[in-house]
């Protein structure tokens, strides 16, 4: 259960957004959108403790993050904005890595199979540097695949995907979900995905001085 | 009182080049430093000033 | 623990993968301390009196050189914040990323000084003291420059503004270090030196971490 | 003891701060000014010439107290990195970085009296004197902080780095400074040091120390009012500041 209180973030000295509240349940989702500069990323990055909230707080199953932080980045998996791969190792490597530094070695079977299911069979031992942009985001979204987290936060998973890989990670998403896992993300293109969604708008509202976010809840 | 005369002061027996060197450059750079500093104060609060008169204007 | 492994192995595997990093800092130190017979005269009563100064100043500068790129590569792909979401703490692997970067920098150096060390006819005996010197020295430059390097990333002139920042944080083990190899020279014996230097050494272990780690976390905000 | 501490954090914040510090400066730059005037008078007319240097140790009189003050001015910047750190209070960063001109500026008067000093006592303009050499090695630690904080955009942030490095800068210089006198002692065997003078007479000893305490005054003064600066361009959104009533005119 993941549930924000009256957050805020300031850009130099303009407050980008204020009073952001949500609580997500296993099995929802949450959508965040905005126009460019609104905040988005920032939303994430605060969600996932990257950066500090200037107002308000955050709770994970009923108890501030900053007191259970360690347990909290163990359920989390964070996908920025940067899809953290190294040009100079494979697919291959680049996930075994990846899952090592974050404490959860990963065989190499499974991290096969997991770069087959998300298309890049045949490039697992290729350096990312000769991957297309669409390719390493897919490198990126592997590690979905392999992850135990419970709550997901991606920062545009869509970008640079073509349609077969999106309606793959929907599928992926999806079945996440259906886990009783909990999902918050970031894309500019309408989404449609299982279980009990939710959008976030972070704009300028007609006091534009200080913008206020409207939730609105939508039925999936 | 050490001194006889003025010129004896400033000769500081000999090393008057040193002495007035590292009292004179100590002075002037705290001087400087005055300066600058109330330079920095006084441009911020002319421009705050400017800002808030601004403001008030299109209020009005 | 696994994970510190990890990034170890990780930042190896970089390393082997763009060797062309590790041999320019070599050439660097090679080509940097041949400069100074060339400038000062072949005479060698002076050689050997210079050698130690100069092996060290070369060898820090080379340890400089390729510090900027200890963090700024993770910072930019965005691996720096998959490691501070890690559930092992970032101090943790922000050492491991130190190990990695001395036995890619720092070792070599240690490996090589003794060859560019006989140009300046040092005594086998002040060789291996240099060998050791450096040993516990180049560890201290790592840990000590991982500071600067986090407190860099992503500002204006970072390069400048890191030799600004580190160097004169490195005349400790400068001092140290070239005056074990000059104590040894001059028959005094370079034990206090050395233990010196491994008192530098272990107070960077634990204390350098820690001020990077702070440092990084900023950067990340 | 509660009561206590809250009142401490009142003025931790820079609208309280700022017109405790407009209050503050102007008596700390009056009694700079007597104690200044009373160290000039010592230092020329009270205090004999000395039977060795002549006139010229008289630079003693503002040398040792302005390398006393760059060293104890570094101490209060990692002090206030320190409370910054652990409480977060943005006021720290801001004393900090107005702590760090002024002590850069006596480091530098340091260095520049002791090569004055230098030049007709030991016939060098520099001596790799341990003292000297340390001093030359704490203004780089200032450039360095000065450098950092000012390649930095945002404030907080700048504020964050520059308490790491003055923090990691007040661990190494007792370090820089024991390695640099062991260096100069192998290397040269204390030859040459500036506090050797001859059994220091008492008088001497009062003009630095007053001396000492002008300078201190006057670096309370010039940092309550650099702050002062630093704290309107900080704020100059809030609505504290539009309220001030220097803004009305």
């Amino acid at each position: 259960m993941l549930r924000a209180h009256g957050l805020a973030c300031d850009r130099g000295d303009r407050r980008l957004f204020s009073a952001v509240d949500f609580s997500l349940a296993p099995g929802e989702w949450l959508q965040v959108e905005g126009a460019n500069g609104a905040g988005k990323t920032s939303l994430l990055r605060m969600l996932a403790g990257l950066a500090p909230s200037a107002d308000g707080h955050i709770e994970w199953d009923g108890q501030p993050v900053s007191n259970v932080r360690d347990e909290f980045h163990a359920r989390l998996l964070y996908l920025g904005h940067a899809p953290a791969i190294k040009e100079d190792l494979s697919a291959l490597e680049n996930l075994q890595t990846a899952a090592a530094v974050a404490g959860r070695p990963l065989d190499e079977a499974t991290a096969l199979a997991a770069l087959r299911r998300i298309g890049l069979k045949g490039r697992e031992d290729l350096p990312a540097r000769v991957l297309s942009q669409g390719q390493k985001r897919r490198v990126a979204l592997a590690r979905l695949l392999c992850s135990q987290a419970r709550l997901w936060i991606l920062d545009e998973p869509f970008v640079a995907l073509d349609v077969a890989a999106v309606s793959q990670l929907c599928s992926i998403l999806d079945e996440h979900l259906s886990r009783g896992g909990l999902l918050v993300f970031t894309s500019h293109q309408a989404v449609q995905l299982g279980g009990i969604g939710n959008t976030l708008r972070l704009g300028p509202d007609p006091d534009a001085s200080r913008p206020r976010p409207t939730i609105a809840e939508v039925q999936a | 009182m050490n001194w006889g005369s003025a010129g004896e002061f400033f000769a500081m027996g000999g090393y008057g080049l040193y002495v007035w060197g590292s009292f004179g450059v100590t002075a002037a750079a705290l001087l400087i430093e005055v300066v600058l500093v109330r330079q920095r104060f006084s441009a911020v609060r002319r421009s705050l000033r400017r800002e808030l008169a601004a403001d008030r204007d299109t209020q009005d | 623990m696994n994970a510190f492994i990890a990034i170890v192995r990780r930042d190896l595997l970089l390393a082997a993968r763009r060797k062309s990093e590790v041999f320019t800092a070599l050439f660097f130190f090679m080509i940097v301390v041949s400069l100074f017979p060339l400038g000062i005269g072949p005479e060698t009563a002076m050689l050997r009196r210079i050698a130690p100064g100069v092996l060290w100043v070369a060898a820090l500068l080379a340890a400089m050189l390729s510090l900027n790129r200890l963090f700024a590569a993770d910072h930019q792909d965005g691996t720096l914040e998959q490691m501070s979401l890690s559930p092992t703490p970032l101090a943790l692997l922000v050492s491991g990323k130190v190990l990695a970067h001395w036995l890619t920098s720092g070792l070599p150096l240690v490996l090589l000084a003794p060859v560019l060390g006989l140009q300046f006819d040092l005594s086998p005996r002040a060789l291996g003291v240099l060998m050791v010197s450096l040993l516990l020295g180049t560890p201290v430059l790592s840990l000590v420059g991982a500071i600067g390097a986090a407190l860099t990333l992503g500002v204006r002139g970072g390069g400048v503004l890191l030799s600004l920042l580190v160097l004169p944080l490195y005349i400790p083990a400068l001092i140290f270090g070239a005056g074990a190899v000059e104590a040894d020279v001059a028959g005094l014996g370079a034990g206090g030196h050395l233990s010196l230097l491994g008192a530098l050494l272990a107070l960077g272990v634990f204390f350098a971490p820690w001020a990077a780690t702070a440092a990084l976390r900023i950067a990340l905000e | 003891m509660s009561q206590r501490l809250v009142n401490w954090f009142k003025f931790a914040s820079p609208a309280s701060f700022y017109p405790l510090a407009g209050k503050m400066w102007p008596w700390f730059a009056a009694i700079g000014t007597v104690l200044a005037a009373a160290g000039l008078w010592i230092s020329f007319f009270v205090a004999p010439t000395d039977f060795q240097q002549g006139e010229g140790y008289r630079i003693i009189f503002i040398h040792v107290p302005a390398s006393w003050m760059s060293m104890f001015i570094y101490c209060v910047m990692a002090f206030w990195a320190a409370i910054g750190i652990t409480f977060n209070t943005r006021l720290s960063g801001m004393m900090s970085s107005a702590l760090a001109p002024t002590g850069a500026l006596f480091a530098f008067l340091s260095l520049w009296t002791g090569a004055l000093w230098g030049k007709p006592m030991w016939g060098a303009w520099w001596v790799w004197d341990a003292r000297l050499t340390s001093e030359l090695i704490l203004f780089f630690l200032y450039i360095g902080y000065i450098a950092l904080t000012a390649a930095i955009d945002d404030p907080r942030r700048a504020d964050k780095a520059g308490a790491i490095i003055s923090l990691v800068g007040v661990v190494n210089v007792p370090i820089i400074y024991f390695s640099v006198k062991w260096w100069n002692t192998l290397h040269q065997g204390a030859s040459v040091s500036l506090t050797k003078a001859p059994s220091m007479a008492a008088t001497m000893l009062w003009g630095m120390l007053i001396m000492a305490l002008a300078f201190w005054m006057y670096s309370i003064a010039i940092a309550l009012y650099r702050v002062r600066a630093i704290i309107l361009e900080r704020e100059r959104h809030t609505t504290w500041v539009a309220e001030l009533p220097e803004m009305q005119r």
